[in-house]
């Protein structure tokens, strides 16, 4: 398949349909609205079932090669804010604290982004290392710190706190936790829960883009034509800079198409649950609507639309 | 029935914060409060709707203590302390107890 | 099998038995209860999935059929609310905008009867056409309209607002949208997720009956002796009035059994979720609880127990 | 600390009209108010509860608002034109508030 | 707007005892009254916080009654009444409202 | 396998990796949290699937057997408590009112820990009489009554309003209509629902063990160092107390190795959600935060990861 092949599937698969139903419903102002508590339930979900699966399948990787791939997902989530705070400092009017809030958003990572590239590679049979489950859980935390850094902050309740706060961090806790337990319970496990870690999960995926799609709606709704159009763009560019990374790094390690394409999904895709709580408590000068917005309004979309066959079709050219 | 003045401290706050506004509330040994959750609203930082939403960021909770009105100065500098870089606002109002006892300070919060 | 034996075997169904088993749990007071959330949810999931199975069967569907049915569809909506209207106003003294608010709830459908009986009908070897989820969809708002008129109401703020309102209205939307991506991704999308929406399709079901039959059962009970039984027998006589009307119908335009049966449904199916809402905002004055108790409490009851099973008998009947 | 007098206007309504009044809020100016759901309750058109309810009808929410003396008739007419038609109540208030400024009314709602 | 002044009644009680509450209040006619959950709290009993509990045991509701100034000593004692060997507090406040007929007491609940 | 692979076998298995999982999270104060009406809906699930289950089986079963089970359960519940209240009181210094209800609750059960052992032991080939869903309905309510009279009580109120509050509690009423459903539908209902009340059990007990594993561990960090250890370890002899009358009357009435442990089983757990809230209207001087504490924090973990295996190995060695 060639790009165009690929993002055409991509396009006409239910999951991003239901996304961009949830979408237009939400531009509509339509009432459709998945309750709090159910969404919060699937987005649990989601993070135990994809973290087993990839725990089950660790028994097919070399640590080596997964040691190295955390390691380059760390250095890219620490690298990454360092870009997008001087891209956005030299071509927007934003003040330090808001563009190093925003920066701290662009290196960590969607877990629901990796998760919809996962599907899609599976249904491309282009299958990844469980081990990405591990890069992902490793990406999350060190952008925030670099976040800090660059807004010239040094916590003095945060130190300790925040460092606790993101490492026990609901969704790591469990996305680790579930990745161990697969590790530990291997295919035994993993043939005991398959019909609903498994066979179920695009269709659940299904329901929870469904309801992505009306939370970034709404945001767009709430802040269009707020946000300068300098600062709106970051969140088309951004994501190609981390991904072009990504792709170096990947080629550097070795990693092949599947679990390259993986790398830069991460890479592009920007943080909207945990760094927007943690910057709330260690920067609350920022204005969180602007970085939720471009996050969640503009990035999340983009990747998942446009980003995520545009990086399985350049992993492929590249590495396969 | 005999009733005792007490103050009604109102306070709305991003949902993040709770736990760090409940510490210091907790460490002035304030008697009790209660915690409710808002689900939409509107303030100077714009209108939210919670419906649908899976990070807690961006949502409000409100929470009310019956305090002692000779307490009133000192938990509304605690209660600024935290509030004044958040997300928020605080209101006092008066309220009659019949329970006094039951809204002595305690030196230390017995958790 | 004559119409004993499938009422018999819809009596026996699990679906049906959940539903009898709320209905009795409220009666009897117990604090059994599915939080409001979860009920939403599992709203939202049956939607989705009737809307995407209906959507994928398009495919073996003649359009010119499907556009017959959505027009019989939209008579009947329009015209239900005036026989309705007209037999209250004969046997009752309800005032005149009570009567019309009630009404439109008769012309309007409810959502739940119809996967009922859709149910029903795949479990009976009676498999309806793909395009009747669309005719449900369409037969959801012109009751509102005769509603409306018979109350002799011209809204002003009501007007836009309104039709806006109705359209975009979250299960319409769901419905349509999931449909379309059912039609777009076809076979290969419903192979996709037939675990979801598919294999467990019925067991949610009978969780979601449950949860009927309890919201039916504590209406019923709030409000027992406190309705009219002139007021009352009309949930009982209308579903059969509608229903001869949609076999009618369905005959004129030669559906096959199982999609006339349907028709059926819907014709004598009350709405007890989109026309109340409608109802508050349009007509404030009129009991919500007189409405509310008379379609839930009576009439969905009656459809999914005795009015099922008497729907597709006539149907195999009179087209088999 | 030095405070300033506010009411605190608090409104039950039902749930299908709580947009419409969150439009009429709006458009007054209000500077802000917070959305609260109510699980159960009784008036005089009869009690009601949530449990496992799937319409929204019939659910009341709780809406309240601080705002500035001044405004309260004006308001509170404005709130009226609403809520004359539908199920809900309405009560005032005294409060006091600190931060003053966080209170003021704005010549159009930021939405 | 002509206002009439009223008494907000507000009771934090623990959820497992609130029917039995309001069978009270139903019972001394009282004219309405709206329910809230809450999620978290503290008072002398403790800490707590809802998440992703289970059991209704433990976790509190806030109900809140506008009743006339008259009525409140009675209600209060009845209140009390139930309250007094739970877990929960109440305070009372001073309302205004506009349509003080909505308010009236009932001989006897509608249910 | 003896009891040694038995418990080794129990330990990996993803249930109960979740719910350590889920304690672990709690104490390092993750802030990892399943929304409460989830929580509350998958219990729901859990009820009606093991009581559908149980129906669906009884054709299997011997009448007399069941009656037989049922009335031994009925003994346990009943007895239990002045067992517990006597060692109670011999050891601690516990006030006499919270000795009972703590009492109470040992006497009843625990509906997780027997969903759980029965999974475990249909994992281990040891599948029990469908009638022991019957029989742990019946065990929930008479140790209530036990715990009143070691109170001292004759409650004005309670006497009438108990017992139908007891009688009609939502998990009783749901387990018992289950099982009535799935034993009038019998196979052919069963083959209906398989794939949500059975192919997906397994996985959606790792998820509910998750949020117990929270909950437990959040109730033992809030009450750690207040309880005395005289009361604490209360929480662990008291199961085996249980299992062992249990295992005496299995044997005495003839049951078989699977549906002896499930008896055992039964007899050690303690009841954390009916009895918590009984005891709240009944004796309400009591201090829930003890009872809750023993009965979810130390018994019921207790019980899981240790109690459930030791029960299936000791039915087996003594009844196999
Ligand atoms: N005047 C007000 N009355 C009631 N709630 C308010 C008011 N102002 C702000 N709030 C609440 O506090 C939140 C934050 O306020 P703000 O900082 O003004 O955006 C809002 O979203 C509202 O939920
Ligand atoms: N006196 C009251 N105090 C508190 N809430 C009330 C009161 N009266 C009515 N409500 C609430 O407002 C809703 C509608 O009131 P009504 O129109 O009297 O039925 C009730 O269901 C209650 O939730
Ligand atoms: N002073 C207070 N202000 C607000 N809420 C309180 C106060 N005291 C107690 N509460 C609430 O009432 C519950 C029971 O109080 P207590 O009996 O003191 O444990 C607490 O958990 C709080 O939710
Ligand atoms: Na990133
Ligand atoms: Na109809
Ligand atoms: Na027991």
């Amino acid at each position: 398949m060639d790009v165009f092949d690929l993002a055409a599937a991509n396009l006409i698969s239910p999951p991003i349909l239901f996304f961009l139903l949830g979408l237009m419903a939400a531009l509509v102002r339509s009432d459709l609205a998945i309750p709090e508590a159910v969404a919060k339930g699937i987005s649990i979900y989601l993070v135990m079932a994809i973290g087993f699966k990839g725990g089950a399948e660790m028994a097919a990787s070399p640590l080596v090669a997964a040691a190295l791939a955390i390691v380059a997902g760390i250095v890219l989530s620490a690298a990454l804010p360092f870009i997008s705070f001087g891209a956005l400092r030299a071509t927007s009017r934003l003040p330090r604290v808001d563009a190093a809030a925003i920066a701290a958003h662009y290196g960590s990572i969607s877990i629901v982004t990796f998760i919809a590239a996962s599907d899609a590679g599976m249904a491309m049979g282009l299958a990844a290392a469980g081990f990405m489950v591990a890069v992902a859980a490793a990406m999350e935390a060190p952008a925030i710190f670099s976040g800090l850094a660059l807004a010239g902050r040094r916590e003095g309740e945060g130190g300790g706190t925040m460092i606790r706060e993101i490492a026990f961090n609901g969704s790591i806790v469990l996305l680790i936790g579930a990745f161990a337990i697969g590790w530990a319970t291997g295919e035994r496990g993993m043939a005991m829960v398959q019909p609903f870690f498994g066979d179920i999960f695009r269709g659940v995926l299904c329901l929870f883009l469904l309801d992505m799609g009306l939370v970034a709606g709404r945001g767009l709704r709430r802040s269009a034509g707020k946000l300068d159009w300098r600062v709106l763009v970051h969140g088309l560019y951004m994501p190609l800079i981390g991904a072009a990374l990504g792709l170096g790094l990947a080629a550097l390690i070795g990693l092949e198409p599947g679990s390259a394409a993986l790398l830069m999904t991460l890479a592009a895709s920007a943080s909207y649950i945990a760094v927007p709580a943690a910057m709330r408590l260690a920067l609350p000068e920022a204005d969180p609507s602007v970085s939720l917005t471009l996050s969640l309004g503009i990035t999340f979309p983009f990747n998942l639309v446009f980003g995520i066959p545009i990086y399985f079709a350049a992993a492929q050219w590249a590495l396969g | 029935m005999q009733t005792t003045l007490k103050k009604r401290l109102e306070i709305v706050i991003e949902a993040p914060v709770i736990d760090r506004l409940r510490r210091v509330l907790d460490d002035k040994g304030v008697s009790g409060y209660t915690i409710i959750p808002a689900v939409a609203g509107r303030g100077r930082h714009g209108r939210w709707n919670r419906e649908g939403e899976i990070s807690d960021t961006g949502r409000m909770m409100v929470l009310f203590a019956i305090i002692d009105p000779s307490e009133l100065d000192d938990m509304l500098a605690a209660v600024y302390a935290v509030l004044s870089r958040q997300i928020g606002i605080v209101s006092v109002s008066d309220v009659q107890v019949v329970r006094d006892d039951h809204f002595r300070r305690t030196s230390r919060a017995d958790t």
